[in-house]
């Protein structure tokens, strides 16, 4: 009762989503067609039927959560701490606050790593926001944090980040 | 000659600071390539008799710096050692007892050493296959609850500029500095003649690199020769003190004026 | 061939979960004995054999992640960049690996060069972390792998860090 390899790759990579993934997408970045994707779909599905996840799909995107069974415990585990951050949302979340207004390129340029995923988790539970766009080429996006940032942090406004000691020459050398 | 570096890029041409010498990590590596090479077995084979072949090939390092020919001289002299021994059986050493000498310490540092290789090797392939896991990054969380810690974003933020100030670090290949001892003399001739005297450790500075210090300390040997400076140390291990030479009236102790 | 409740609790726990969750609180979210857990986990562990998914653990921390044989599609849809790491980082790595936790100067000992750049990069992609203090003349810090190690060369945990077929005895023999 193996599972097809092509319902395997589908899986791992909406299990890493963390938005709803188009078919289309999908098809593309596991390399198949259309068609088969379906049926590795419906292969998933079916096997989620026993677990604790299940498949769930809208306008053709597609998106792996938990049982509705099991809300009880999830909402246990999530209420048990207070706000809950992935150590990556975090370091974004932190690259945003401190240096805000902020474009994705610049973000990544300061971690040194892709932050779609982080600025898109951080975006979902309001922690930053658009804050309209860049006057360079592109005019790319510019976030900056948000009202609930503020109220989640405990903060009365921006000025009481706390103050991180640096060696300036090392933050003023950062590309800008 | 291509190296990848740590950040991914490769550098041609270009040997990674600090870390390799001449293709070699260090002084083991190159008496394991040695063994490795002559197809001995590590196990039996008299390393005392590779001493000739491993100083040749020290030799032919050409240009070490001082830290790293230190560490390959030290093994190449444990070398030479043990090879005289076998030769002179008679000959005892004073004092060699808990000292790192002996053939067997020798030879179960190689061969941990040859195991840690070959785990790297193994380790690196891993990472070449490229297969690793993934974590979910994601949440079903929508609102932000209260009690996010102000702290722990300061922390985030200070391990961005670490890892962005690191990151740089392995961007920028250092020129080799390069101080002059006659540029350095100049220095310190200008300090001590202004205030008279002057202790070592404030020369040195803080975090001195090794070739600084080097310099540093030829440019006093020069100018105490040249009867520039006095030295003075009270005691032993204690600091040093670089005063002013008095001029004497007569000039007399200058020769050759 | 239906699954256990609890397996599927615990699933659908670990799936929300956005770090490697302890033993002790996934067993009170899901509301089980430890001993339970641990066949629930085994359960799982065992079904996830056959599909896009792993159970990996460390230091009795549980976290679901993607199989490694998956990782070209995942990287394909995250964009995310291949980790390189110099030869010499490697070595340092390998000696912590296999030893820790571990000072750097008996890391030190074992390569015969110093360490201090190599340690530096490992930390500063948080391939190693620090482990508490060594409690020695002058308390050296102790230095181990972490849970990013686990991820970046795909073990599920450091029971699966390839064994090396050396002369035991004698690298056994080795000072400590």
């Amino acid at each position: 009762m193996g599972r097809s390899d092509l319902a395997n790759r589908t899986e791992a990579v909406l299990f890493v989503a963390e938005k709803p993934v188009p078919r289309s997408e999908l098809a593309r970045v596991v390399g198949c067609t259309p068609r088969q994707l379906e049926s590795a779909l419906a292969e998933l599905a079916a096997a989620y039927e026993v677990s604790g996840l299940r498949l769930q799909h809208a306008n053709d995107e597609w998106q792996i959560v938990t049982a509705p069974e099991m809300a009880s415990f999830v909402s246990t585990y999530l209420g048990a701490d207070r706000l809950r951050v992935s150590p990556a949302s975090l370091e974004t979340l932190a690259v945003v606050a401190y240096r805000q207004p902020i474009t994705r390129a610049e973000v990544e340029a300061v971690r040194g790593v892709n932050c779609d995923q982080t600025i898109y988790t951080l975006m979902s539970r309001r922690l930053i926001e658009e804050r309209g766009r860049k006057e360079t080429a592109g005019r790319p996006i510019l976030y900056g944090t948000t009202w609930e940032f503020l109220e989640c942090f405990g903060l009365a406004s921006l000025d009481q980040l706390p103050t991180v000691l640096t060696p300036e020459g090392v933050v003023s050398a950062l590309p800008e | 000659m291509t190296i990848e570096r740590d950040d991914g890029s490769l550098v041609i041409g270009v040997r990674a600071p600090h870390v390799t010498v001449e293709g070699f990590e260090g002084p083991l590596d190159l008496l394991l390539e040695l063994v490795e090479e002559k197809k001995l077995d590590i196990l039996s084979v008299r390393l005392g008799d590779l001493a000739g072949e491993y100083l040749a090939r020290v030799r032919a390092l050409g240009q070490l710096p001082a830290a790293e020919a230190a560490a390959f001289l030290w093994l190449a002299s444990r070398l030479v050692l043990l090879k005289a021994r076998s030769l002179l059986p008679s000959l005892e050493p004073v004092a060699e007892e808990d000292e790192e000498v002996s053939e067997e310490e020798l030879r179960a540092r190689l061969i941990e050493y040859a195991a840690v290789k070959q785990r790297a090797a193994v380790l690196g392939e891993r990472l070449r296959a490229g297969e690793r896991a993934f974590h979910r990054e994601g949440g079903t969380v929508e609102l932000p609850p209260r009690g996010g810690d102000t702290d722990a974003l300061a922390a985030a933020w200070t391990r961005v500029l670490q890892i962005a100030l690191s990151n740089r670090r392995e961007e920028v290949t250092i020129p080799p500095e390069r101080y002059s001892v006659q540029q350095r003399t100049r220095e310190i001739e200008e300090i001590v003649a202004r205030d008279g005297s002057v202790t070592f450790a404030t020369l040195l500075g803080d975090d001195p690199t090794l070739a600084f210090a080097i310099v540093t300390f030829m440019s006093l040997l020069d100018l105490y020769r040249r009867l520039v400076i006095d030295l003075q140390q009270d005691e032993l291990y204690g600091e040093i003190r670089i005063q002013r030479k008095e001029v004497t009236r007569s000039g007399e102790e200058r020769p050759g004026e």
